[in-house]
């Protein structure tokens, strides 16, 4: 396990580009929007949660889309799926490290963007963890799609199809939370059901990404 | 310790690349699966090594089913066309991450055992930066790097030099002689070694 | 015993033995979904009154609702179909799941045009970003994505497996859209008290609707079963059972 | 030409996945903001011009950024320069047979979009017109950081980078004339500029493209 | 018409993999790239080609300086480790589009020239779901539909079987004796073929 943590996060800090790229793209997103609109700061205000919470949604897709491309091209994963570690330990050993190169980055930045869009300091909290509950999450999610689109040739585009139905309730609750919060609200209810996703996806989401891995390479 | 396939079949939407295929593989013995281009080779060595789609029969190792027994997996050794090195580590860390995850790792360290295979100085560059054949070698490191029992190598020559191949067949020679096993497929010929041909069928 | 059992469920589940059961079973389905279609129609379009609020428009939920029920149901038998398949490894179960995926996703499609259609009346827009409404459309994208996965294999030995685990994996859904009417505030209806001392519905529309249910429900089996058929013919196209099945 | 060309089309129709990425992700952006938004109808029809906007630059940019990479793994692209056409040419064609199967798309789609924000109808067709150009343009700076960040190791987050500075424009003007059109005043100012954008871009991305192309060849 | 390659040099980094290096070939001349693994075979190759880079000297075709004639790209024809098929169009698409995009191509139809090539049964699939030997054989039908003064083939019999390398050489002996040159960087030895070697440095 450690040795596979090591390995994914020593391949990520030699490619900054792969690995930052989520974060980049959740910059972007968030600071377009100002730009695309007319910037009122009220009108910034109420859609600052939206905002931020789609484009966490997106990053995190758009990070999780390659997660094992290059590992089945250059036959790693094979080796892995061979490797004498139970696959679903290497499946959540992988989205763990790749969430911690690409995910976490969204997270830390989000205050940053929350500021940007004048999102009230106080609520910065819950923004914040419901963006660590949600992000990890929609990586678990994301995760199985990469793993079932991995050996097609038609490309990744099914990916997002069939991730989507289950990241929008993790969106729409997520973005609730941090709404409520901005209007001094107490999101802890809805914080806990964003744990609840959590708690479900780890633990069958790494079933999913291991019998998902197996029908890619047996294909 | 044996491997022994019974009926194999392997399908490919319509086509049948084999059917009711055994054979038996006992230590110290070399299997050559050998057939013209697409003969399907690469199919049954994928599959006989549990990653690729097998449609009938069944493998059975040291007596029972391998697809049950963690024990296959780790007294296996698979070596296909994709080398599996990532190309933004180098070979050292390719070769100690195999090392660690592992069944039974060897004691040989890096240094030697890619020495051994002839990569001294592009070691610790970015595989990326290899030359086909150095990449193909810092692959067969591997081999030293791990204790398996059963080698599976899908042409294990592909852009070596003369070297290269007297150095795989070296391998194999110390291998077998330690009471290994091996299935190869591969067109060249491998000098010094005898090994049992399984011919699979021509080509469509 | 044990292996008289396994004979007999190795005989259930052989693509010729299930051709015929299907070949069986499809008319009887049909006639009796239409005779209860008939019955429901009649009582749901004529003999009951109109709706002392909404007129005749609610007269629609005699498809809405069905439909709606149906479209979760069948995701239902799709999942159950695709664990079976991948826990016992028996094709007939994944062609099932992907005879039944199509069905499933033209009843969803049928829920949310109906819906669309009431909802314009009720709610004066077509559509709302609405908690069940969401979750409905979400759930045809659910079966989209099954059947874009179970096809986009060329070889139907790994589509079957791919979309199975994807069916699985959406199953966390259904109870998503049953209680998104409980979990969001909603425009949509709340989960209708059928029966009991306050019923919220009275019987000259239970009835009819009833009866739509049920008569939906022998539609859908007959669609299965006709589908089922054919997706067996298509795998097997050059088994010898098929070639005299289709002569 | 018309053989590269053709052959790309094909390419895009054998592989629908990788071809609708884009319209995906544009209708994904777009339907996910009024979930992630309380969605109240008026305050979707303010940020409908931006959002749609902003969706349809991300859709652009996430579609050309794999554009020469297949290319350059298989090596065809090498194959393409030895070929005896002009490179610019081969660039520019390439760009537009890739236009036509991931930006064409979202235009098309655009007006699907702006009913669910209900954008006054009225205003669809400078909606199009707009995205017709501006996307058109996007993909021709996409192209450019494309081929710059093909040959690199580090991966593909660069290309963003270098290209949003220039794309930024585009989208600003873009969303301006949606916006003008919908209140009703005439975009026809902002339309010219964003022709003119496309028209200075055409002139001058192929040869960008076809050096950017040699030295990611020659690294 | 003759290709003159004047006091040439690559270097990597640091690293030279060759200097000062000058061959001369006339038409109806095989030059074999010699030398052991990472000596700077493919390098030189894609150097010559035009797609790598060429750190010094100067390349002459017919006189001219290569870089500056398109001549040069119309009459050279380069097969590296990369096919350039695309996986996803059939073995035929990719042969009719490299023959549409070719300088001079031949008649020869894209069903003959793969069917020559031993490429059958699986020339209407998409490349993707070909063995590796059937991707090379599908790429080595090039050299008949496109009629090239100068081939530059690196390492072209990878994973062919033993009637693929009798293939290659026998393609090479009937573009020599019509006049062509070729560049060639193989392993293997091919029967039939005399050429000149040129050696390059022993690997670092
Ligand atoms: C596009 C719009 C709509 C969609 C997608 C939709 C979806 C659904 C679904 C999925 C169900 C089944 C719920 C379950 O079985 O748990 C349902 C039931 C129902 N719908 Fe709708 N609906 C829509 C519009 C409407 C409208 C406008 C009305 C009328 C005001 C309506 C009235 C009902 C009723 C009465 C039920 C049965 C209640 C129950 O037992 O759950 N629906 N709808
Ligand atoms: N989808 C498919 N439809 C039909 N045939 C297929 C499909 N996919 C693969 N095949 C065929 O199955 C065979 C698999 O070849 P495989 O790679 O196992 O051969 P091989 O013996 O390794 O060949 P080589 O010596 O060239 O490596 C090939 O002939 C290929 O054409
Ligand atoms: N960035 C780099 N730094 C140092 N050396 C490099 C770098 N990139 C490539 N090299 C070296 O340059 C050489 C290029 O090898 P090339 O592929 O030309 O060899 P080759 O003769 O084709 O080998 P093979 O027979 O294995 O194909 C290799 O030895 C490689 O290690
Ligand atoms: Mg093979
Ligand atoms: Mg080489």
């Amino acid at each position: 396990m450690l040795a596979l943590a090591s390995r994914d996060l020593r391949i990520s800090f030699r490619q900054p580009g792969e690995v930052l790229t989520p974060a980049m793209f959740f910059v972007l997103v968030t600071t377009l929007f100002p730009l695309g609109l007319s910037p009122q700061p009220e009108l910034l205000r109420t859609i600052a949660p939206g905002v931020v919470w789609v484009a966490a949604l997106l990053a995190v897709l758009v990070g999780q889309e390659s997660l094992f491309k290059s590992d089945y091209e250059d036959g790693s994963l094979e080796q892995l799926v061979l490797s004498p570690m139970p696959l679903p330990l290497v499946a959540i050993t992988r989205v763990t490290s790749h969430w911690l190169a690409t995910g976490l980055p969204v997270v830390v930045l989000a205050p940053l963007m929350g500021l940007l869009m004048d999102y009230p300091t106080q609520a910065m909290g819950c923004l914040v963890l419901s963006l660590l509950l949600g992000t990890f999450t929609l990586s678990l999610l994301g995760a199985v799609g990469a793993a079932l689109t991995v050996g097609l040739r038609q490309g990744s585009m099914l990916m997002p199809i069939l991730v989507l139905p289950l990241a929008v309730p993790v969106l729409i609750f997520g973005a609730h939370a941090v709404a409520q919060a901005a209007n001094g609200e107490d999101p802890s209810g809805v914080l806990y059901l964003l744990a609840a996703f959590l708690v479900l996806g780890i633990t069958l989401a790494p079933f999913a990404i291991a019998a998902a891995v197996r029908v890619s390479l047996e294909s | 310790m044996t491997l022994e396939a019974r009926s194999l079949g392997l399908w490919r939407v319509e086509r049948c690349l084999c059917r009711d295929l055994s054979f038996r593989l006992g230590s110290g013995e070399i299997l050559q699966f050998a057939g013209p281009n697409g003969s399907g080779k690469t199919s049954l060595m994928r599959a006989v090594a549990g990653v690729g789609r097998l449609d009938e029969g069944e493998l059975f190792w040291e007596g029972n089913p391998a697809t049950r027994s963690d024990g296959y997996r780790t007294d296996l050794l698979y070596l296909g066309h994709q080398t599996g090195l990532k190309s933004h580590l180098s070979a050292t860390e390719n070769y100690l991450f195999y090392q660690s995850i592992a069944g039974y790792s060897s004691e040989i360290g890096a240094k030697e055992a890619l020495g051994r295979c002839g990569v001294t100085e592009p070691a610790d560059r970015p595989v990326a930066t290899l030359s086909m054949g150095q990449r193909r070698r810092a692959a067969l490191a591997r081999l030293l790097g791990v204790k398996a029992k059963l080698w599976l190598l899908d042409e294990p020559l592909t852009s070596l030099d003369t070297e290269g191949v007297g150095l795989v067949s070296q391998l194999l020679k110390s291998h077998v002689k330690g009471g290994g096993m091996a299935i190869l497929a591969t067109h060249q010929l491998l000098p010094g070694i005898e090994a049992q041909r399984l011919e699979l069928g021509g080509k469509a | 015993m044990d292996k008289y059992s396994w004979a007999w469920f190795h005989r259930f589940a052989s693509p010729p033995y299930v051709y015929r059961v299907a070949e069986l079973w499809a008319p009887w389905f049909a006639w009796i979904a239409g005779l209860l279609i008939a019955a429901g129609l009649y009582g749901g379009l004529w003999s009951s009154p109109p709706d002392y609020q909404q007129g005749d428009g609610f007269r629609i939920i005699y498809i809405h609702v069905p439909s709606a029920y149906l479209s979760m149901m069948c995701y239902g038998i799709v999942a159950t179909a695709s664990t079976i398949g991948l826990v016992w490894r028996m094709k007939i179960a994944h062609t099932v799941a992907v005879a039944a995926a199509p069905l499933g996703a033209s009843f969803t499609f049928l829920a949310l045009i109906t819906g669309a259609l009431w909802g314009k009346p009720m709610w004066g827009a077509y559509w709302v970003w609405d908690a069940r409404l969401t979750s409905e459309l979400i759930l045809l994208f659910l079966y989209l994505g099954f059947i874009a996965l179970s096809r986009a294999y060329e070889d139907s030995r790994s589509g079957d497996r791919a979309g199975a685990v994807l069916a699985l994996v959406g199953v966390v859904n259904l109870p998503i859209i049953h209680y998104s009417v409980v979990w969001w505030s909603s425009l949509h209806q709340g989960s209708t008290k059928f029966f009991g001392g306050n019923a919220d519905i009275q019987t000259s529309m239970l009835m009819p609707l009833l009866l739509m249910i049920f008569g939906f429900t022998c539609l859908f089996a007959a669609c299965l079963a006709k589908r089922v058929q054919l997706e067996l013919l298509g795998r097997e196209r050059n088994a010898a059972w098929a070639a005299e099945a289709v002569r």
